[in-house]
């Protein structure tokens, strides 16, 4: 940012002192009003807590579909507002710099003095230009819009999008895995709390662990008993600064991005371990002992897997890896080759194990080691490492969809996609389901949803069978796919006609394969859902509530 | 903060001698699995002594559950004891309460009706399927397979509503007693139960496909925990444990009890792999061999339980005036087979009404001896696979 | 501590030269010149040398561990700032995600129990920890007061692609010996825990 | 304020001397190992922050570190395995102990 120095942007009027003044009066009058109101409520968190329950728990479990709804419908507005808020914004840098004629870096480059650029009278002349619907709210709009073009401001609301995410995904994880599992067990799920199938159970299930005790064993280690959780929940969280979520939704765009979350899930091992042998009881060292075994081997299989499409794309920067996948449903670098197809596998494999997923969940293993490095754990303390690690499996899934499921381009043509001569509210509408992160989530969660598949559905592994399949299978497969990968790119750089055709052929056939997959597991998922009563035959049904 | 200093702790043991094998070996550990733990089924006790993932040495520890069960019956009359032996083993209460109204009987010399009989087949086979029910969901949890344990409930539980129906009991029947069973069956209840058994048959093949022949389950359970025919004689195994080392032992056939005799029906036994549906690599008395002798039973029972249904012969269904009679100066042993193996009720009478001795010879008792000797040198995962195969119930083992 | 880790966090998310995307297009920015990266470096720094010390004082090996833990994650860190960000993720994989691991799993596999400590007698650890202070006063001295040629740079840091090219190139060899070495190692590693009967 | 090249140096040496005390005073053959793994990262933090301040386009300095990194993972494996022999043998990993060539 040195080149857009200050002398630029010397241009100040009057008002810009005034906006920021106002701005930072808002922030101060905020801390003032809402700190000690905030704190009230903390203190009066019990009986209220109870009263709301007891006043608003029929009201919301009555409009509970409602709330949903409008949950679902602020969400995509929010991502759409995202868009085109900073799209805006960064218009309006761009717009003011190239008249300056000078280069900026990009839209993240942030916090430097000189950047307090844009006037409010300039974002309402860029308010103008953008269209008329903008011009009853744009005496407002110029304001608030304001804070948004400083790095800072922009931050403060990634830490803020990052803390929200952090907390929903693994909460909504749950209750998704939960009512995934009572389907297949032809139970339920949780229908109770909240109203409709159970949505407020996880958050409940959250303030009771925030509100139970929490014990710490005699014998134990007590700092590092203590400080455990936060080893395995800030690796985890970490990675999501650098996991793209869409274009421009990404916290840090890391040139190493890839390797700096393989490190930070490694990281997490330490966490395990530290409280495995920290709460002095010995099944929890012997999940600590698995877990490290397990971490260790199957990280090599997994980092190699990742290597295949690293190795085709030629960059460890994963939105470039997207980038490079845009086009449509054959363009995904799972449809690349057979090679990538099978590395796809057996990167879900390990990061399978990597996550302690079913069948590899051997470090918590409930009929053998108790609960493993968990035993000993209450309340809070396990509820950081149960978040830990559904934030790790979403992390994992979005890594398969990134590097092998195309990130966040939708599976449609890219002639159908965004075009820079759509209008801003075109752009807006494509940009959220054409290549936005609704795709990206919901790769996510349909990845999700096959862990949680095979997990409801499999046997536990032994441990030696564990690392049997480690070393002796997913090992030189990797390996194999490695080498198989590099002569296909090798190959693919001549200008052989035949070649040509021949990665055509095999790319429509994976391609086709992974239609058949990806269309049949929802298939059977919802033929399951729609004869779940004919499904388990007439005594069930006849006994079932309702029928 | 407490952090205690100890300078040596005796349950840490350094055995230089015991290096027979492995190549990792550091360290000798004692663990205790149980009585709280989740795959111990109640509260048994194994005390595991481990090097690494290797279990040397798997010493049951029992007695968690010690109700005096066998002295309470010098203390009332065999009609009412009949709700403690459903007490014993809590998974197959109407075995168990067939096993000592036999006995009583024999002591006494009481015909039960010909209709008792065959309700009294009905029951227990019903009670069979229930209990293996509990033991293959029970063993697959062990493996960490969650599923197929709740579909065995779901099927269970409408076993326990036919037996709801009869007699009023889910769990604790008391339902057949000396002379008979209590009450009659109630009307339409031979319909109900022909209609479970059309529902039930065809969920056996799910869970065959979901659990016994999933390739990880085979994988855990094969060649694990084998026991030989040698072995499982010398310690005295019964039922599914004695017939998954290939032993074709089963009393319903060899002194037959109740009209047995009447029924058509097959003895599985263990099998080695690769013939009759039986995986590859399993081998004749490993876990999977006890495990799939139990899932073929349930098949037999069905077809016992067909049977009886079709010829229930009419009639009372328990001889008259069963109460307040005097037992002979005499005793009487008689064997039935439960679900877990060959149940055994002593009882002694002295001219009153009530018993002077109770004895009974429990099958889980007698099958949990086995672990200390299968469970050597095996990995820590096997331990679950392997007490779960054998499938024990420590309500009867401590009684 | 959490408040610690917090602003450490906070410090982190802001040092613009450790994170920003490579690329053509990215404007070059000084590698010290924010007030941001300073505070990081001082927070990172002194995170490295209490957790240093905090591995030569803590007596229970378990926490040494941590110590060390704490000071390979400042390193990354550090690298990070060094505009080494490969070389900081590649820390994070290899020391904290895999030595890291071996050393607790030798403590687990070769601890009696957590609590035996052996140490050294006292006067020898007053005689070394006075040795080794002078030795750091020395070095201390010696590197604050020598002048250093060079000047902070300004390009940006050294691309993957730039690094994976060198290694394949200029460090071919080194490379191979390496590979070899870490077969040889492998090998050696499992031979010695291998029981020899 | 800028940070210079002595900073990391300074840094570094605090780390290295760390290392040696560590290496000096424990007796369990895993802490003396912990001391060196400190050594080695200060030896690679000198390593990079030379690079990064001396040689301009170069990277010399960070190839080193990386083979650094390399050989410290390679000599940990070595030396944990190394720890559990002699712990087989003398059921201690106390190295005052481990004073005899002979098994």
């Amino acid at each position: 940012m040195t080149q857009l120095a200050s002398n630029q942007f010397s241009v100040r009027s009057a008002e810009d002192g005034v906006c920021m003044r106002v701005f930072l009066w808002v922030l101060w009058m905020g801390y003032r009003v809402f700190g000690p109101i905030l704190e009230l409520l903390m203190a009066m968190f019990r009986p209220f807590a109870v009263a709301i329950y007891r006043i608003g728990g029929p009201l919301v479990a009555r409009m509970a579909g409602i709330i949903l709804i409008g949950a679902v419908v602020s969400v995509c507005l929010g991502v759409w507002a995202h868009a085109l808020l900073f799209g805006f914004v960064d218009d309006s840098i761009l717009a003011r710099a190239a008249s300056a004629g000078v280069t900026v870096a990009g839209p993240f480059d942030h916090f430097s003095p000189s950047t307090w650029g844009l006037t409010p009278s300039q974002i309402a002349a860029q308010l103008h230009v953008v269209g008329g619907v903008w011009d009853t709210v744009s005496g407002v709009a110029r304001y608030l819009l304001w804070p948004v073009q400083f790095g800072i401001v922009r931050d403060l609301i990634g830490v803020g999008a990052l803390i929200g995410l952090f907390n929903v995904i693994p909460v909504y994880t749950i209750w998704w895995e939960r009512k995934v599992a009572g389907r297949i067990q032809s139970r339920l799920g949780p229908m109770r709390v909240g109203g409709w199938h159970g949505w407020a159970q996880s958050p409940a299930d959250g303030i009771k662990l925030l509100l139970k005790e929490d014990l710490i064993p005699q014998g134990a280690d007590a700092p590092l008993f203590r400080l455990a959780p936060y080893f395995n929940i800030i690796p985890s969280a970490l990675a999501f600064v650098a996991l793209p979520f869409g274009a421009t939704y990404v916290f840090r765009e890391l040139d190493v991005a890839l390797v700096f979350i393989l490190g930070v899930l490694g990281v997490e091992v330490v966490g395990v371990m530290i409280a495995g042998w920290s709460s002095n009881n010995k099944w929890s060292v012997y999940g600590a002992m698995r877990e490290a075994c397990q971490m260790v081997s199957y990280e090599i299989p997994m980092g190699m897997a990742l290597l295949l499409p690293v190795l085709t794309v030629g960059t460890l920067n994963l939105t470039k890896i997207v980038e490079a996948q845009s086009g449509g449903w054959f363009h995904w670098l799972a449809f690349d080759s057979p090679f990538m197809f099978a590395g796809f596998i057996a990167y879900f494999v390990a990061s399978l194990a990597s996550c302690k997923r079913a069948p590899f969940d051997l470090p918590e293993a409930e009929s053998e080691l108790v609960a493993g490095f968990l035993t000993e754990y209450s309340g809070i303390r396990w509820s950081f490492f149960f978040f830990a690690e559904y934030a790790v499996m979403f992390v994992v899934c979005g890594l398969a969809a990134i590097l092998f499921l195309g990130g966040w381009h939708s599976p449609l043509p890219a002639s159908w996609g965004c075009s820079l001569g759509d209008a801003w509210y075109m752009r807006g509408v494509k940009g959220l389901f054409f290549s936005g992160p609704i795709w990206f989530v919901a790769k996510c969660v349909f990845l999700l949803y096959v862990q949680i598949w095979i997990r409801w559905t499999l046997p536990r592994i032994r441990i030696d069978q564990v690392l049997y399949g480690c070393v002796q299978v997913l090992l030189p497969l990797t390996m194999v796919l490695l080498l198989g990968t590099a002569v296909w790119v090798w190959a693919s750089t001549s200008d052989c006609p035949t070649w040509a055709t021949i990665q055509r052929i095999s790319r429509y056939t994976l391609g086709g394969i992974g239609a058949f997959f990806v269309i049949g597991f929802p298939a059977i998922a919802v033929y399951g859902f729609y004869h779940r009563r004919s499904l388990v035959g007439n005594l069930v049904q006849d006994a079932m509530p309702g029928s | 903060m407490a952090e205690t200093v100890l300078e040596s702790r005796p349950d840490v043991l350094i055995d230089f001698d015991s290096r027979e094998q492995g190549d990792l070996r550091t360290e000798e550990m004692l663990i205790n699995m149980g009585p709280q733990h989740p795959s111990t089924h109640g509260v048994l006790r194994v005390v595991l002594r481990t090097d690494g993932e290797m279990v040397l040495e798997a010493v049951p520890h029992i007695g968690y559950l010690h109700r005096c069960a066998e002295k309470i019956g010098e203390a009332v009359q065999p009609y009412q004891y009949i709700p403690y032996t459903d007490r014993m083993d809590y998974l197959a209460g109407m075995n168990n309460n067939q096993g000592f109204s036999l006995a009583v009987e024999q002591l006494c010399g009481i015909e039960v009706p010909p209709r008792g009989q065959a309700i009294r087949v009905v029951f227990a086979e019903l009670n069979r399927i229930a209990s293996h029910l509990v033991s293959l969901g029970t063993c697959g949890l062990d493996m960490g397979a969650f599923t197929p344990f709740l579909y065995c409930f779901r099927e269970r539980e409408m076993i326990l509503d036919l037996f709801e129906a009869a007699c009023g009991a889910r769990l604790t029947y008391s339902y057949i007693t000396p002379g008979g069973v209590h009450d009659d069956l109630p009307a339409g209840w031979a319909d109900r139960c022909l209609e479970f058994l059309d529902y039930f048959e065809p969920k056996i093949d799910d869970y065959n496909n979901l659990l016994s022949f999933n390739h990880i389950f085979v994988k855990r359970t094969s060649r694990v925990g084998v026991i030989s025919i040698e072995d499982a004689i010398g310690y005295g195994l019964t039922g599914p444990c004695l017939r998954g080392s290939g032993i074709r032992w089963d009393l319903r056939k060899t002194a037959p009890y109740d009209g047995y005799e009447n029924y058509d029906f097959d003895v599985p036994i263990g099998t080695p792999g690769g013939s009759d549906n039986v995986p590859e690599g399993v081998i004749v008395g490993d876990c999977w061999s006890r495990y799939w002798v139990r899932v073929l039973e349930m098949t037999q029972s069905v077809r016992i339980i067909r049977q009886a249904l079709q010829q229930l012969p009419g009639g009372d269904s328990i001889a008259p005036k069963m109460k307040n009679i005097k037992l002979p100066e005499d005793e009487a042993y008689v064997e039935v087979e439960n679900p877990r193996g060959q149940l055994g009720f002593l009882v002694v009478g002295d001219k009153s009404a009530i018993p002077s001795r109770v004895k009974a010879r429990g099958p889980s008792f007698c099958n949990l001896c086995i672990t200390e000797k299968v469970c050597k040198n095996v990995l820590l995962a096997d331990v679950p696979a392997i007490i779960g195969s054998i499938d024990v119930v420590m309500g009867e083992v401590d009684r | 501590m959490r408040l610690l880790a917090l602003v450490g966090g906070v410090l982190l998310l802001y040092s613009r030269s450790a994170w920003a995307a490579e690329g053509a297009g990215a404007t070059t920015k000084a590698v010290s010149g924010g007030l941001l990266e300073t505070a990081l470096f001082y927070f990172v720094a002194f995170a490295a040398v209490v957790s240093s010390l905090g591995v030569c004082v803590s007596r229970d090996i378990v926490r040494m561990a941590v110590w060390l833990f704490g000071a390979l994650g400042s390193v990354a860190v550090m690298y990070f700032l060094l505009a080494a960000n490969f070389l900081g993720a590649i820390q994070l994989i290899v020391y904290a995600g895999g030595t890291l691991i071996l050393l607790v799993f030798g403590v687990m596999l070769t601890s009696k129990s957590p609590w035996v400590k052996f140490e050294c007698p006292k006067v020898e650890f007053l005689l070394s920890g006075v040795i080794c202070a002078i030795l750091l006063a020395c070095l201390c001295i010696v590197l604050t007061e020598a002048t250093w040629a060079g000047t902070p740079q300004t390009v940006p840091g050294a691309s993957v692609a730039a690094i994976g090219k060198s290694l394949l190139t200029q460090y071919v060899v080194p490379f191979e010996i390496a590979g070899v070495l870490l077969m040889i190692v492998m090998v050696g590693a499992a031979h010695l825990a291998r029981q020899e009967d | 304020m800028e940070i210079g090249l002595a900073h990391y140096l300074v840094v570094a040496a605090v780390m290295f001397v760390a290392g040696l005390f560590t290496m000096i005073t424990k007796r369990n053959a895993i802490g003396i190992l912990i001391g060196v793994e400190l050594i080695l990262n200060s030896a690679t933090v000198n390593l990079v922050a030379f690079d990064r301040y001396q040689g301009p386009g170069r990277l010399d300095g960070q190839m080193t570190a990386l083979f650094v990194i390399v050989l410290a993972a390679a000599e940990a494996a070595l030396a944990v395995g190394i720890c559990i022999n002699v712990y087989k043998n003398l059921a201690t990993v106390d190295v005052d102990r481990a004073n005899s060539l002979k098994g």
